[in-house]
């Protein structure tokens, strides 16, 4: 227990928290200094990071600094961080991205009237997501999960004067919400079968003392908060939608950091997850249906921030695959070599979005993208990696996903996989041909050359850093296996399988050359097989109608079923029994009162009755 | 249970200064308005760092009852002006300083009747600081309804949404609550057998069991009833709503902030710590009560359009929470509860304070007729969103650790129902976006693009509540341990 | 030697019946003051009746008390009527409804 | 039965009778010379019950001062109520209702008194006795009687002059 390291924690954790309430409080007028808050907060948490990283590369075993929390509600509750080897990467990971899209964004966000509220909302995700990965229990956690929630709502609802935004952020809200409340649970029956929440004792013999059923039962809970945070099947739908949000947040939210970080959670309590066979089993097929829905809704859009959610929804369910295939390591890699790759293509749309202002690749094919050359290459790189060609990143990362699924005995994920794979590479390069290959193009004089101001810079800086690591990362392979290894409890055993690489590969050059055949070659009509089949096209365009059911569901069941049917209780049973009675104590008032307000002779009257019925009484009591 | 005598009469002093400020404004001519708000201001103020200087100075190793004191007032009847704090009621202390102050700050711009207004303002508070600190059941009684008359000018006066309707509605309901109420308070005088009012001699003569079960248990489900109205146990809970649209801002922080919390701390001190035995026995049929007042509040406050009866809606959903949390019997239930009693107080007096200041300019608080106000008036948009996250149940924000609690000593105690009260987060969560969406976000409306974003001032009571929800949900433990010194012994208190 | 208690009595009932009847169902204000004193002197044969079964004169002694409240009430209330007469024009007591 | 018995039950006859009559009559003249018959009727009635001074008081106050009352009222408001309704229907049928079940119920009760059935004796008290046993026992009464007459005076006094003065109350 060190105290630098320690302060290390603190510093990059904590600073982008004091950066958001500095900026929200005190800079909301002043953008440029809020800018400068952020980055330096964001900065100084990179820099720490990276020496954590580096400090802890040789040290084995997890350094962990706790204390008690909530200790008087009656809850044993250890909060605190948990440095492990893991947590150090994804730290890195989210400092890196989180510095560079900040930088980015600078050019991007550059006149937006919302400029500090933006990087406060940055600074804001920043803390949320850098403690993430440094908790110490699944509490902390949930906490932070639930606050990088509450960062991406707003940030899509960024621009909320646009309906369609506040609407995605709602949606993306809820939908997370509802995965969230499975956590929640999981966490409820973790803590009170198991009595601790902390990670480590989850990892090691804690765990193996609770019931197997009960094991499973918060294993399948737990994951449904994965299932929402990483966008998987069924509550996929928001993620695209999410992508109403400037487009340097869809790179560091929604691509690359705050959507891993279900796979995240996933790795983190990878060998409590693996007690379980048949959760990890319910896991390999969510993640495959995922992986392979998402990948036939990319084949037919048009919207480019669009083909790369649904490629991130398909990336993530790939990294669930391998993880729940018993491939820790190959679905941590793929992670971090996604988070590059996946930013840089984000980052580089959002240049091209930012400087020809259309989403549609078809369009920005036709205006001339090509002209921007630092874009332009970058995307193609990424997109290499992202179809897993040699030598980038994602081919590395791939492969090793790869040779977990041939570990399985039953051939069919595999199959599955090297579906993926072929899909991946066909819907990534069906995007660059129609971009950088297009039919036609209405040169626009102004356009084309590349812009060179402060703005621009401060959006290429960030691609280029991004462009090299994507092609230099996948040599890292083995010294970050070996890194992760310090800290595993059970073995990676990940067999060589000379077969599936290679097929792989097959797979994926063929579906770039079938992507060539249809879009990028000369005369070619650039209309894919899939729109040639009109079911099928509209199957896959209108999200395999799962937003249809969804807004069905809301709209029918909760609206105007449960809700309405609360509603009108209240109103008719509960407020009109409530108003009969009201009313019938009035009325009987009005009947006594008629007694005394009518003419004197119905007193009279009365009392003499009253005097009949006391002599009646009298009398009958007598005998 | 131990009683430590008070060396200043802390308590008294905070009765005495909301009755001193009751009198000066009184005195005041009704024209010099400034002077009443002023006033107004200062004694809210004293109360407001009185209370504080008692959270703070609170013993929590030594827990119990502090800063007592205790005065013989009708000793024929056993009747005593006993006054005493413990964790269970300090927190509702200074919540009630708190949102006392902030109101007064709230309805800074209100100009009609201003000196009736804060004269009868003051006066409820006093009600509902007394209830708070006196341990005895007569004053207890007197204390509630107190604080209760004055609720029905405040509202039919200086009302809005159907006020006559409302007042007359929360006041028969609550009336409705004290008449059973009453006779428990008598029934458990007399088969005590102690001919004392007196809080501390009747809870032990309940724990030991000098009052018999069956006593216990139907005086429990008297008093569970009576406070329960107060406190929004479905399905008594429809005044809550159309109360909360009708009355005036300030009057509707402190009547879902502090007036709800009446109830529920009524029953938590006068029915439960009474009656255990009572409570062992009721506490199934509390819980169902709560889960459905939580999933209902949830799916009723959806259809709602008016922006006060959305908040009025999840405060039945809330107050759910706090409910269940009772019906635990277990410490962090009760934690849990007294601690959302505080953070669901905090929370809607800040929702409240928000929305005022949008009628005030808008002069609506109808849904549909609002929207894109986060572009006019973005600080008092933060305020509600704040507060609105809050009720969501998002972590950093005090309601969080409340639920939280709650909802885990539920799935211990009632898994099925722990379930249930878990869903409504999702229902919680869809509404309040929806109102947040269609309130503060869209385009712009033409005829509110001219209105000014609220000033500092104004704005210093929200950024009070604000603060408070922030801190508490960075650091719940600064509640917590207050809590935990009553709740502990009590539990473990408990006859087996 | 003369009849039985019980006649007189019985007497004594049909006159009050008669009394309230006429109070009741008259609308006129001076046939109710007249009913009432129907009641009274059925009321005083009942009194006289039994002073005589119990040879005491505590009846008779009643008796005189109820002639002096008669008198008093009936002085009192015609005066009433005669002003309220002036001011409403009638008798009937349907029109003194200031109250309701 | 005895001749003293026979001259009752005429008496009692004609005193209902001329009751019934009366509360019948539209006149209201009419009306207060029945009753002052019914009057004389009870009167005999009290001296064959032994009051002598009761029957002659009746007839004084009753029959004299009360009803020659009542006539100075009817005739100084010389109102012959033409449009009153006689007898309404509202009014008149439960009043019947509730009397007949008074009647039953008083001849019930009376048959079921043990005692009552015995024949009245024969006795009289003197004016002197009965003034003498009042004065005796009952002389503080007397004297709230007679306070009870000033006040009455005073009242119907007080009536009768806000009744001169002019403008004072006459409409509201």
């Amino acid at each position: 227990m060190a105290y630098p390291t320690l302060a290390a924690l603190i510093m990059a954790t904590f600073l982008p928290f004091a950066a958001f309430l500095l900026i929200m409080i005190f800079t909301r007028m002043k953008p440029g200094l809020s800018a400068r808050l952020s980055i330096g907060s964001v900065a100084v948490s990179f820099v720490c990071s990276v020496v954590l990283l580096a400090q802890n590369w040789a040290a084995p075993g997890p350094v962990e600094y706790s204390t008690q929390f909530l200790a008087s509600s009656g809850l044993n509750v250890q909060v605190g961080f948990l440095a492990d080897q893991l947590g150090l990467l994804m730290l890195t990971i989210v400092a890196a991205i989180c510095l560079l899209v900040q930088i980015y964004s600078l050019g991007y966000m550059a006149g937006d009237p919302g400029f500090s509220r933006y990087y406060a909302f940055m600074s804001l995700f920043a803390w949320a997501m850098l403690s993430l990965s440094v908790s110490r229990s699944l509490l902390q956690i949930y906490v932070f999960w639930e606050l990088v929630g509450l960062s991406s709502y707003l940030l899509i609802g960024f621009w909320y004067e646009k309906f369609s935004a506040s609407q995605a952020g709602k949606k993306a809200f809820v939908m997370t919400r509802a995965g969230d409340v499975a956590f929640f649970l999981g966490i409820f029956v973790v803590l009170l079968n198991a009595g601790n929440l902390g990670v480590l004792e989850l990892n090691g013999p804690t765990a193996t003392r609770m019931p197997h059923e009960v094991l499973t039962l918060s294993a399948l809970l737990i994951f449904g908060g994965i299932v929402g945070k990483s966008a998987q099947f069924p509550l996929m739908t928001w993620l695209p939608d999410a992508m109403e949000g400037p487009t340097p947040v869809s790179a560091l939210l929604h691509s690359a950091t705050m959507v891993a970080a279900g796979v995240f959670l996933f790795a983190r309590l990878f060998p409590f997850f693996s007690l379980s066979p048949e959760a990890m089993g319910v896991f390999l097929a969510i993640g495959t249906i995922s992986m392979l829905l998402a990948s036939t809704m990319a084949m037919v859009s048009r919207d480019i921030k669009r083909v790369w959610a649904y490629s991130t929804i398909s990336q993530l369910g790939l990294m669930i695959m391998g993880l729940a295939a018993g491939g820790y390591f190959a679905g941590v890699f793929h992670l971090t070599t996604h988070a590059g790759f996946k930013a840089l293509l984000f980052l580089c749309s959002g240049v091209f979005i930012h400087h020809f202002g259309t989403n549609d690749f078809y369009e920005l094919g036709r205006s001339g993208s090509r002209g921007l050359k630092i874009p332009t290459i970058s995307i193609v790189i990424a997109a290499a990696a992202l179809s897993g060609v040699p030598p980038l990143s994602g081919y590395f990362s791939k492969e090793s996903i790869m040779s977990a699924l041939a570990g399985l005995s039953n051939p069919m994920w595999l199959l599955a996989g090297l579906l993926g794979v072929f899909l991946t590479a066909y819907y990534s390069f069906r995007v660059m041909f129609v971009m950088f290959f297009p039919k036609s193009v209405e040169q626009e004089s102004g356009h084309a050359h590349a812009p060179d101001h402060a703005g621009y810079r401060a959006m290429t800086g960030p691609l280029v850093f991004l462009a090299t690591v994507t092609v230099l990362l996948g040599f890292f392979e083995a010294p970050i296996k070996n890194f992760l290894a310090g800290m595993l409890v059970i073995d990676l055993h990940a067999p060589e399988t000379n077969w599936s690489h290679i097929a792989a590969l097959v797979l994926s050059i063929a579906g770039l050359a079938l992507a060539w055949f249809e879009f990028g070659r000369r005369g070619a009509e650039q209309v894919g097989f899939v729109e040639k089949i009109p079911p099928l096209y509209r199957l896959f365009a209108e999200r395999w109608y799962l937003d249809h059911i969804y807004g069905l569901f809301v709209d029918r069941v909760i609206d105007r079923g449960i809700s309405w049917l609360c509603w009108q209780n209240d109103n008719k049973v509960i407020d009109g029994a409530i108003d009969e009675l009201a009313g019938g104590t009035v009325e009987g008032g009005r009947i006594s009162a008629f007694l005394q307000t009518v003419m004197i002779q119905y007193r009279l009257l009365a009392i003499f009755a009253v005097l009949v019925f006391l002599a009646f009484y009298f009398f009958f009591e007598k005998i | 249970m131990h009683m430590e005598p008070a060396n200043f009469p802390y308590l008294s002093a905070i009765l005495g200064t909301t009755v001193a400020g009751l009198i000066a404004i009184m005195l005041i001519p009704a024209e010099k308005k400034e002077l009443i708000r002023r006033v107004s201001a200062t004694f809210s103020g004293i109360t407001l760092v009185i209370s504080l200087l008692l959270f703070f100075a609170y013993d929590r190793s030594m827990g119990g009852f502090q800063f007592v004191e205790d005065y013989s007032w009708i000793p024929s009847l056993g009747i005593r002006y006993i006054n005493g704090v413990d964790g269970f009621s300090l927190p509702n202390l200074l919540l009630t300083g708190i949102v006392f102050f902030t109101g007064v700050l709230t309805m800074w711009e209100m100009e009609t009747r201003v000196k009736e207004f804060y004269a009868l303002y003051f006066l409820l508070v006093t009600g509902v600081f007394g209830l708070f600190m006196s341990l005895d059941l007569f004053f207890i009684f007197v204390w509630y309804d107190v604080s209760l008359f004055p609720m029905y000018l405040l509202i039919a006066v200086w009302g809005t949404t159907r006020k006559e309707y409302g007042a007359m509605k929360l006041t028969l309901y609550l009336l409705a609550g004290s008449a059973l109420i009453l006779p428990a308070v008598i029934f458990l005088y007399f088969k005590s057998g102690l001919g004392t009012f007196g809080f501390v001699p009747l809870m032990q003569s309940g724990m030991s069991g000098t009052i018999a079960p069956w006593e216990q248990k139907f005086a429990f489900i008297l008093l569970f009833l009576g406070f329960g109205i107060l406190a929004g146990v479905w399905p008594f809970h429809t005044w809550s709503p159309v109360g909360h649209a009708a009355a005036p801002h300030a009057v509707s922080m402190v009547h879902a902030g502090v007036l709800m919390k009446i109830g529920s701390f009524g029953v938590l001190r006068v029915a439960i710590m009474l009656c255990p035995v009572g409570w062992s026995y009721w506490a199934p049929l509390m819980a169902v009560l709560a889960a459905i007042g939580i999933i209902y509040g949830a799916f009723a406050g959806l259809r709602q359009t008016d922006l006060k009866y959305v908040i009025g809606y999840s405060s039945v959903s809330h107050m759910g929470v706090v409910g269940l949390g009772l019906s635990t019997m277990t410490v962090e239930g009760l934690n849990g509860a007294v601690f959302q009693m505080f953070a669901h107080g905090i929370m809607t007096a800040l929702l409240f304070s928000s929305i005022g200041y949008i009628y005030d300019r808008t002069h609506t608080k109808m849904v549909p007729e609002l929207g894109g106000l986060s572009r006019v008036m973005p600080v008092a948009s933060t305020f509600f969103i704040v507060a609105a996250l809050a009720s969501m149940g998002l972590p950093g924000l005090a309601n969080f650790w409340g639920e939280l609690v709650v909802f885990i000593a539920a799935f211990r105690t009632y898994p099925p129902l722990g379930v249930i009260a878990v869903l409504a987060l999702v229902v919680t969560a869809l509404f309040m976006l929806r109102v947040v969406q269609r309130t503060f976000y869209g385009p712009v409306d033409e005829k509110f693009s001219k209105l000014q974003d609220v000033s500092f001032f104004l704005g210093v009571p929200r950024m009070i509540l604000a603060a408070v929800l922030v801190i508490v949900g960075l650091y719940p433990s600064i509640l917590f341990d207050v809590i935990h010194t009553a709740s502990a012994p009590f539990i473990n208190g408990l006859p087996k | 030697m003369i009849v039985p208690l019980s006649h007189a009595l019985i007497l004594s009932a049909i006159l009050f019946g008669l009394g309230v009847f006429c109070a009741v169902s008259r609308r006129n204000l001076i046939m109710m003051v007249l009913g009432i004193e129907i009641m009274l002197n059925s009321a005083s044969i009942a009194f006289v009746a039994a002073a005589l079964r119990w040879q005491n004169l505590e009846g008779q002694t009643f008796v005189l008390f109820i002639l002096a409240v008669a008198a008093t009430e009936v002085s009192v209330g015609l005066a009433i009527i005669v002003y309220a007469f002036r001011r409403t024009g009638s008798f009937d007591p349907g029109n003194y409804n200031l109250l309701k | 039965m005895t001749f003293l018995g026979l001259l009752f039950y005429i008496l009692a006859a004609v005193t209902v009778a001329a009751t019934a009559v009366a509360i019948t009559r539209r006149n209201m003249v009419h009306a207060v010379v029945y009753l002052i018959v019914s009057f004389f009727g009870t009167a005999m009635i009290f001296y064959f019950f032994g009051a002598p001074l009761l029957a002659a008081l009746e007839v004084i106050i009753y029959a004299g001062a009360i009803m020659v009352l009542f006539l100075f009222v009817v005739m100084m408001v010389k109102v012959d109520s033409p449009g009153e309704d006689l007898l309404p229907a509202r009014q008149w049928i439960p009043a019947a209702v509730f009397g007949l079940i008074y009647l039953v119920i008083a001849f019930l009760m009376i048959f079921e008194t043990r005692g009552a059935d015995a024949p009245l004796g024969l006795l009289i008290a003197s004016p002197r006795d009965f003034a003498l046993y009042v004065l005796q026992n009952h002389w503080f009464s007397i004297e709230v009687i007679s306070l009870l007459l000033l006040l009455a005076l005073i009242g119907a006094l007080q009536l009768g002059k806000s009744q001169t003065k002019p403008g004072t109350g006459d409409e509201t």
